[in-house]
């Protein structure tokens, strides 16, 4: 009796393995039908946005500026590899500002959707989970908004950058400092302890290190602070009279208001973000006069096909004017410096593509390495070896007498820098 | 019953913050008997049971088993060496079925990790005959009445094979006809089994009927031991607690 | 600057931030001492608190004094609805709170707080939202010598203070402040006194976690603005506040908040001389957990505590 | 056990079927190989966390500690010794399996450490002292991480491409962490040392008083809890490129929490059914209602705390199928 049910149960545990086997290899049979069949003409490009969570808003605009740049890609006759053109279509997924299934999502895109090229998802935390999936299929990933550049130091050999990286924002505002010739300039350097505020911090203190100036105090505070009465008291005391620093807008916002109404007087002042932002002016008034920050991109830059022929590169994809008509037809909505770096993402990818002339990962790597094109984001070329972007400058905005202007460099430059900022020095 | 001492608790003090709940009790428990522990409401009766099974540590004192001493052992280690406690308040694992409850006991008992669960099984299904809930044996814990969750108790410290089972209030709560099913209960187990019985009683009658020997606590104090009748008959234990000679001796008889 | 001034300011702003925190705990102690229920849903309850006055401040601008008001009536609305949609059910009708009746209601209120945060989360966006450096006088710090006050902290603590005062009071005079108070230290008797413990368990949830609200007003007027993951700084505090103060003591919440404060801020001077000043502050938050491991091994009833 | 016996309950069968299945499921490449990894990473939590939770009946709502502490000295180990790091695509991956075994021994170790004291509080103090460990583990990394090395910006460790393993070889090591985490809980289940725990969660004066060694016992299921939490996390953490404080956060406890609520405490069933309900629901949610999947989800779990406290599992125990109590055979 115990031996028949042996029997009776083992059978249809194979059974039911032979059954699943069949099902899987069914499966797996159709599947590699349609693998083998040819997406003639259009070339996917898969990237992850973070549609829900901490990083909802940078997404939303990221998305975007990527959906401005297919379809102008689209519009202008697509892209010619190989003689042949192509259309662009993007594919992407939510992640959901969290790295946990970041890497799932990828291999999805790479596997199942078959994508030619990869997107990074936005923030570094993020791309650190992505970089590795693109590295194991052996897929381009351009990275847009992850400005931290330790991933570019690991020795990826995938990962590229549109962006200038964290460590050289606020390298232009310390080169306009060294420009101004002033002897008594000290620095307190007062900055959010992220990864990117952190690396950013770690830039300019070499920057300022280059420059010969002089860093009096230095702070990284907690992320979410909002008050900074005892640090500003600690800096004036360390005798600083420039403030750079900052992480996102809260604090930038709430650094900038106290340093104002406690008194402290300043030759100029650099907050990362914060400023780039209209919402500054409305919230502080005459405090945000005279401060600069350091941006990927803005409104009136005047990168042109003209700009181009001067510098002897390529110029590639929508201007300006036409970049920010596209987006707000498109959407409504004005984009911002999240939604260009994104665009300037694509282009810089499918540019790769069309210099390397195939879909070969290593061929577009290689491409990418060689590319050297100005675009309405700015110059964009990277290093053959890391990946690191080395061409794209950041440009300075400082807010003279309630309005954006951009200061720096000069071939972009809509007015000269106040310096020292009036407002906040002769008080 | 033989002579031989099992349990000596010697000089056994604990005290709570200022209050002195046991002071300086000195008593034996010979093997084989049924012992009765009487005393008013704060006498010290369940704090005696929490010092030997090791709840509590005594803060002076010295508590031996079979001659070793078991002094501030943990609780499981007591139970291991054979003493084993049924609760005042029944402790049921309600999630747990009857005959789990009673497996718990033989697994964790005299023969923890010497016993197999079919073994283990066997002795459980053994000791829920005894006390006549096997027809049970598949329900939860949960649905048992007050009655047999008692009874369950006891199944589950028959499963420990201990040599002294210590019940404390095991009668507490039963109507009369649950109180006589129970003694029966525990006459059989004393003398079938040969288990060492040790009882906290409320239901005075009941402790005088079965006991052997009763020791008499009062405010923590060892104030009298003896038979059932002379424990009755001595005046200090009827002026501390039994109050009435008459109703002492009512409750001998019954 | 020297050490000493550090240890002056930190000591000042530690003790300013240590009453806010004391305020914050106070809702918790009461729920957690009368009914036995862990409010896990209680940095969601401080934040309603914070977003009702930020909300109104921002597009209705209403003055946050006021709106301080309606906060605590949303935080009583609240506590009303947690109480017949999540408690009563499982702890409406049972006179002793037993572990597994204890762990479903830590289950119970901590799915209310996944809810809530998502909520939250879904309506700001996670970014940040508050009344800013709200400006109660033209002049917004006032000058100590060794250091400039913040009016929004100083304004924080003042009303934190009158704020526990009152309910101490309530707790303490009041027919129902007693009613609750008995059933604390023994619901089987209360209601053998004739006390309703049904009424008494609602009133109590309404009660604390109206008063949790209203400091997250206190809060977000400390902090300027709000993300939803504060909760997850200021929970875990209350948490180890109420520990310390001892389970249901007003009193011992609002000064254990105010040692856990001070702690916070000497310390974070002792390890930035010690470690680095950027190590600092997270050390110093985990000051704060290793004197909750701390009490509750060695003092488990708390410094205001009842031993049972 | 006979074989026959074997065939006659579910679990054991459920159990390898489920082995198979995402064995076939990856040979046949019919999910991608990190959803795949992702699926393993989040049944295992929840039964890893089953082992103190559901047997032993203490909620640990700080556990996400563990797969902090070992994805960070995980992530150390092979960032600073490139040996490990070579040696991890080597054969087809078992040698990360090892990596992550060590790591896991520290969690065990902590957790063995903190368990002493901390295991001596009850119900919602033990859960508030987890969490009051998280904390303090995630600001103590937080403050010294950046000081160990000053590329560790943020108490991020981006992992050396070198050290990165391939896919493949990151699934063979998860899965078999998995199934030891799995064949471990039944294993458990149905050990001696399970109906300890067991009798623990139900009462625990009445365990220590019928001879169940107590606070060994919460000890050792502790340990053993933190152990698998702390494996998952390193090979996690390695999945994901690095660490980060992430690893630390309460959400990952939600994910752990509801997945045993949802499928009921006390049994092997439980937490595999919860999670793939959980999964199956979080992606439904996801796709249809993106914004509230969570809040559905928190409200799924208030529902089941207040009318069917046992779970999904508890529920069917109760029935009978063909004649048969569900609750003999269901483990």
């Amino acid at each position: 009796m115990r031996s028949r049910l042996a029997i009776a149960t083992s059978t249809l545990v194979v059974l039911i393995i032979i059954i699943l086997a069949i099902i899987g290899g069914a499966v797996w049979y159709f599947m590699s039908l349609q693998g083998g069949a040819q997406y003639g003409g259009v070339i996917k490009i898969g990237v992850t946005v973070s549609l829900k969570g901490k990083f909802q808003h940078e997404g939303d605009l990221a998305l975007k500026g990527m959906q401005v740049a297919v379809k102008w890609i689209n519009d202008h006759g697509g892209v010619n590899v190989g003689g042949k053109k192509y259309n662009v279509t993007l594919v992407y997924y939510d992640d959901e500002s969290s790295p946990d299934r970041v890497p799932e999502l990828y291999s999805k895109l790479i596997e199942e959707d078959k994508v030619d090229i990869l997107l990074a998802p936005y923030s570094s935390t993020l791309t650190k989970a992505a970089a590795p999936v693109a590295e194991q299929f052996k897929k381009v990933i351009v990275s847009h908004g992850g400005a931290s550049d330790s991933i570019f130091q690991q020795g990826y050999k995938y990962a590229v950058q549109a962006l200038t990286p964290a460590t050289k924002y606020l390298k232009s505002i310390v080169t306009l400092l060294k420009e101004q010739n002033d002897p008594d300039i000290k620095i307190a350097l007062i900055y959010e302890n992220t990864a990117f505020s952190s690396t950013v911090a770690k830039g300019a203190k070499a920057a300022i290190q280059e420059a010969g100036l002089n860093l009096v105090y230095e702070f990284a505070y907690e992320k979410g602070t909002q008050d900074f009465a005892s640090v500003i008291e600690e800096a004036k005391a360390a005798g600083a009279n420039v403030l750079l620093g900052g992480g996102h807008f809260q604090d930038g916002v709430a650094l900038t208001q106290q340093a104002w109404q406690l008194g402290w007087k300043l030759k100029a002042i650099g907050i990362l973000v914060a400023p780039t932002l209209p919402d500054f002016y409305q919230k502080l008034g005459d405090a945000a006069n005279g401060v600069m920050a350091p941006a990927q991109w803005e409104y009136g830059v005047k990168y042109s096909p003209d700009v181009a022929k001067n510098l002897g590169v390529e110029w590639y994809g929508p201007t300006n004017d036409e970049y920010i008509e596209m987006f707000r037809d498109m959407f409504g909505g004005e984009p911002d410096y999240h939604a260009a770096e994104a665009t300037a993402a694509v282009l810089f990818a499918v540019k790769a593509i069309e210099k390397a002339g195939s879909l070969d990962s290593d061929a577009i790597r290689a491409a990418a390495g060689q590319l050297d094109i100005l675009t309405f984001f700015g110059r964009l070329k990277i290093d053959p070896q890391t990946g690191l972007q080395i061409a794209h400058e950041m440009v300075v905005i400082q807010w003279q007498n309630g309005e954006k202007k951009i200061i720096y460099p000069e071939a972009a430059a809509q007015a000269s820098p106040i310096y020292p900022a009036t407002n906040w020095w002769q008080r | 019953m033989d002579e031989k001492e099992i349990i000596k608790i010697h000089n056994v003090t604990k005290r709570f913050g200022g209050l002195v709940a046991l002071d300086k009790v000195t008593f034996n428990i010979y093997k084989g008997e049924i012992l009765g522990i009487i005393g008013p409401n704060g006498a010290g009766k369940t704090t005696l049971f929490n010092c030997i099974t090791g709840v509590y540590r005594p803060d002076d004192g010295k508590i031996f088993f079979n001659g070793l001493d078991i002094t501030g052992k943990p609780p499981h280690r007591i139970t291991q060496l054979g003493i084993v406690k049924t609760h005042q308040i029944v402790k049921p694992f309600n999630e747990f079925t009857v005959l789990e409850n009673a497996m718990i006991g033989a697994l964790f008992g005299r023969r923890a990790g010497k016993i197999s669960k079919d073994e283990a099984r066997e002795i459980a299904l053994k000791n829920l005959e005894l006390v006549g809930l096997i027809e049970k044996k598949d329900e939860l814990a949960s649905g048992l009445t007050l009655h047999e969750k008692k009874f369950l108790e006891l199944a589950r410290a028959l499963s420990a094979e201990p040599e002294v089972i210590l019940l404390d209030e095991a009668l507490a709560g039963l109507n009369p006809k649950e109180v006589e099913e129970s003694l029966d209960i525990v006459r059989m187990i004393n003398k079938e089994l040969g288990k060492t019985i040790v009882m906290v009683e409320h239901v005075m009658h009941a402790v005088m009927n079965v006991a052997n020997r009763i020791v008499v606590l009062h405010f923590g104090k060892l104030l009298a031991e003896g038979s059932p009748k002379e424990v009755a008959e001595m005046p200090e234990v009827i002026t501390a607690y039994l109050g009435d000679k008459d109703l002492a001796l009512k409750f001998v008889k019954r | 600057m020297t050490i000493l001034t550090d240890l002056l300011i930190n000591l000042t702003s530690g003790f300013l931030w240590g009453t806010v925190l004391g305020a914050v705990s106070v809702g918790l102690t009461l729920i957690w001492g009368v009914m036995k229920v862990v409010n896990l849903a209680h940095g969601e309850s401080i934040l309603l608190g914070a977003y009702v006055v930020s909300a109104l401040y921002l597009f209705l601008n209403v003055d946050p004094l006021l709106a301080m008001f309606v906060a605590l009536v949303s935080g009583l609305l609240l506590g009303f609805a947690i109480y017949w949609l999540g408690l009563h059910k499982i702890i409406g009708h049972v006179d002793v709170v037993t572990l597994r009746i204890e762990m479903s209601t830590l289950l119970e209120m901590f799915a209310i707080s996944i809810i809530l945060y998502n909520i939250y989360s879904f309506l700001t966006r996670s970014e940040p939202f508050g009344i800013g450096i709200w400006h109660l006088t033209p002049i917004s710090y006032i000058n100590l010598g060794y250091m400039s006050i913040q009016v929004n902290h100083l304004t924080a603590a003042a009303l934190s203070l009158v704020a526990t005062f009152i309910i101490y009071q309530f707790i303490s005079k009041t027919p129902t402040g007693k009613a609750i108070r008995a059933v604390m230290q023994d619901s089987q008797a209360a209601a053998l006194v004739g006390i309703n413990p049904v009424r008494i368990k609602m009133l109590t949830t309404v009660i604390s976690i109206g008063f949790t609200a209203f400091s997250g007003f206190l809060v977000v007027l400390y902090e300027s603005a709000v993300v939803p993951s504060i909760s997850y700084k200021y929970a875990p505090l209350a948490f180890t506040i109420v520990v310390l103060g001892g389970l249901g003591s007003i009193i011992g919440s609002y000064i254990a908040g105010i040692i856990i404060g001070v702690t916070y801020g000497v310390s974070k001077v002792i390890f930035s001389v010690l470690v680095s000043k950027n190590a600092s502050d997270p050390l110093a938050l985990t000051m704060a957990f290793i004197i909750l491991v701390l009490t509750l091994l060695l003092k488990p009833e708390g410094l205001f505590g009842v031993k049972r | 056990m006979d074989i026959d016996e074997f065939f006659k309950r579910p679990t054991p069968l459920f159990i390898l079927i489920l082995l198979i299945v995402i064995l076939i499921a990856k040979l046949l490449r019919l999910e991608t190989t990190d959803y795949l990894i992702t699926i393993m990473f989040f049944i295992g939590i929840a039964m890893a966390l089953n082992i103190i939770m559901g047997f032993a009946g203490y909620v640990s709502f700080g556990h996400t500690v563990f797969l902090g502490i070992s994805g960070y000295v995980f992530a150390l180990l092979v960032y600073y010794n490139r040996d490990f790091a070579n040696l991890m695509n080597m054969y087809s991956g078992i040698p990360i399996f090892f990596i992550a075994l060590l790591a896991g021994g520290v969690s065990a170790l902590v957790a063995f450490l903190v368990g002493i004291p901390v295991l001596k509080l009850k119900g919602a103090f033990f859960a508030i002292a987890t969490i009051g460990l998280d904390f303090a583990a995630l600001y103590i990394i937080k403050a010294f991480i950046p000081i160990l090395n000053p590329e560790f910006f943020g108490a991020q460790i981006i992992l050396p491409a070198y050290a990165l393993a391939y896919k493949d070889n990151v699934f063979v090591a998860m899965y078999i962490t998995f199934a030891l985490i799995i064949i471990a809980n039944y294993l458990i289940r149905r050990s001696r040392f399970g109906m300890g725990l067991l009798a623990i969660s139900e009462d625990e004066d009445a365990a220590e008083a019928l001879g169940v060694p107590t606070t060994k016992y919460k000890l050792i299921s502790f340990a053993l809890s933190a152990f698998f939490t702390g494996m998952l996390g390193a090979v996690f953490g390695l999945n994901s490129g690095g660490v980060d404080e992430n690893l630390f956060n309460l959400a990952h406890t939600i994910d752990m929490i509801v997945m045993i609520v949802i499928g009921g405490i006390g049994t092997v069933m439980g937490p595999l059914v919860g999670s793939i309900i959980y999964f199956i629901l979080y992606d439904t949610l996801l796709v249809t209602y993106p914004e509230f999947n969570l809040v559905i989800l928190g409200f799924i779990v208030a529902v089941i705390v207040l009318f069917a406290p046992r779970g999904v599992v508890g529920i069917l125990r109760g029935k009978q199928f063909m004649g048969k109590k569900l609750r003999d055979i269901i483990e």
